[in-house]
């Protein structure tokens, strides 16, 4: 198979897969090459789509690929469609997230000693949308479910992958005045 | 019917969190807090909360007495002479000091979870589509899609769908209509300008008085008062708030010398 | 807007659009360019397209412009269909389809009802992976769609009909005196 039949085969799994997304070893069995091939073509594809100024991009999240559009055309979309994606987390959702995202593996109870408050409606809000799961059993006393971040968590929050999340703050060491500053 | 609403104030996600807003407020430092101060204001918080009838959750009641007993560690006479760590107890450790861990790692998360919002609002600013129908293309050997699935784990997922659904927040639905903190805002400082700069807590709330209402009041006031717009007297307990509006602030806004 | 950027869009619509296709009118509005324009413009994509040997097309059903896969490729969605990652089925997934299962035929909005969450992603791949299918209308208002399981469904959890699911679980009593204490 030529080059080119090969971008053009990715590209049609790339449609049909839609907000799925196909990863790198689906990819590499449906086409027959091997898995360092794909990358390298998705990656030349990617230069071809911006070259070619083309309506959609190839986005990655783990080693998941989409199709997506362009952000610098969200206003025409928006006219158009109700997008599913759009209904954005709550305030409480993103906080026993990012807590999640950071401390992965952690328990109910964790969560909640570092929130203060009760969280078990954000966590079950969060499995609901995919975005949180449970990874395991924590061996202690009732064995508590512990629960780390999902790969459409990468994609809901754009990251390719968790390396990419924003580093934590340190408001620890700072000196008393530099502190000061922070918290007003 | 009596029904117990579960109402939580939006603004504050729990004791933590309104913590660090009094602290914020006061433009205190973190690693020493005035706290006779803060606990005052804590509890009269509590208090204006129970007075609107809200909810007060257990997790505040239990910041409430944390924060007693710490002022209370403070005022006891020292045994250690001689030094100049103030409020260290017999066994040297600041009273203060496992609260001020919570509330700066509570303080990281929150941190954590702006910025997590502003990536959300990045990646929704790009589309995708809905995978497409592709039954057409199954052959005959086709795989399984719920392999290793049995129907019991069906059973499970539905099992715990309805225990969720269960003790969703009956007022999702309400909160739909909620008229925003800032439109309220608004509302308030109209009603200032045209009742000479006074008005009652009771007058604003009456306008449209559902709970939902009385919430999103509240912390309007509690945004004006902390941008020093508006100031706020209640004499006595149940008594209603007066609401003032802040000369100081009404000065510039006009543009008066 | 420039001619390119003008084709960027309309690959982006088309992109989002998905199956629906989208029709010149709806086009025209949204790009602001009177209609004619528009069937050049697409006109002149469709042999871009082609020319470039892209992986997907631009078919047309009377005045409706929608992106299609090439047929010659068809082997790879087969491929793609029997391929074991396309089929694992996430939490919200599962928990969709059970309460498609339990509760059918059920509209969209009622399955959002019990999940509290937006369902759109995981209706859509349940029908792509051939577990639940449209069986027709409700009459009220919109005409929503009505979701049911398919006979495929049957077969892949070894049933001979839906009465062989276990009993649903009975949470009537429950909600009537309060729940929440006994989930706490």
């Amino acid at each position: 198979m030529d080059y080119n039949s090969m971008k053009a085969i990715i590209e049609g799994l790339l449609f049909v897969v839609g907000d799925e997304g196909i990863d790198v070893k689906q990819l590499s069995t449906i086409i027959e090459v091997d898995r360092n091939e794909v990358e390298d073509i998705i990656c030349d594809m990617q230069g071809d789509y911006k070259r070619e100024k083309r309506g959609m991009q190839i986005v990655q999240f783990g080693d998941t690929y989409q199709l997506a559009t362009l952000p610098e055309h969200a206003l025409y979309f928006e006219r158009l469609v109700a997008s599913p994606n759009h209904s954005t987390l709550s305030q409480p959702g993103l906080e026993t997230l990012a807590i999640v995202a950071y401390k992965q593996p952690i328990t109910k109870i964790e969560i909640e000693e570092i929130r203060g408050v009760r969280s078990e409606r954000p966590i079950n809000k969060l499995i609901s949308k995919g975005l949180i799961k449970e990874v395991g059993r924590m061996e202690t006393v009732g064995r508590p479910i512990l629960y780390g971040t999902t790969k459409e968590f990468l994609d809901y929050f754009g990251l390719k992958s968790l390396d990419e999340l924003p580093p934590p703050p340190d408001f620890s060491n700072l000196e008393e005045d530099e502190s000061l500053l922070l918290f007003t | 019917m009596f029904v117990s609403y579960q109402i939580k104030l939006d603004t504050f996600e729990g004791p933590l969190d309104l913590l660090l807003h009094l602290i914020e407020k006061e433009e205190m430092d973190i690693y020493d807090i005035e706290v006779s101060k803060i606990t005052d204001q804590y509890l009269q918080y509590l208090h204006t909360m129970q007075t609107l009838r809200l909810d007060v959750t257990s997790e505040f009641l239990v910041m409430a007495s944390t924060l007693l007993s710490i002022k209370s560690k403070m005022l006891l006479p020292l045994h250690v002479e001689e030094t100049d760590d103030y409020y260290l107890n017999d066994d040297g450790i600041d009273p203060r000091e496992e609260l001020v861990q919570r509330l700066i790692e509570y303080k990281k998360y929150k941190y954590l979870s702006e910025t997590l919002k502003e990536k959300e609002l990045e990646r929704h600013r790009i589309f995708t589509r809905s995978p497409s129908d592709l039954t057409a293309y199954f052959v005959e050997q086709e795989q399984n899609p719920v392999e290793g699935i049995s129907v019991y784990r069906l059973f499970d997922a539905l099992e715990k769908a309805f225990i969720k659904a269960s003790y969703r927040d009956p007022l999702t639905k309400i909160e739909r209509e909620e008229i925003s903190v800032q439109e309220k805002m608004d509302q308030i400082i109209q009603l200032l300008h045209e009742h000479q700069g006074i008005i009652y807590f009771s007058d604003i709330v009456l306008i449209r008085p559902s709970r939902s209402e009385i919430v999103v009041t509240f912390l309007s006031i509690l945004e004006l008062m902390k941008q020093n717009k508006i100031s706020c007297v209640q004499s006595h307990a149940f008594d209603d708030i007066v609401i003032h509006e802040s000369p100081s602030k009404g000065v510039i806004e006009h543009g008066l010398q």
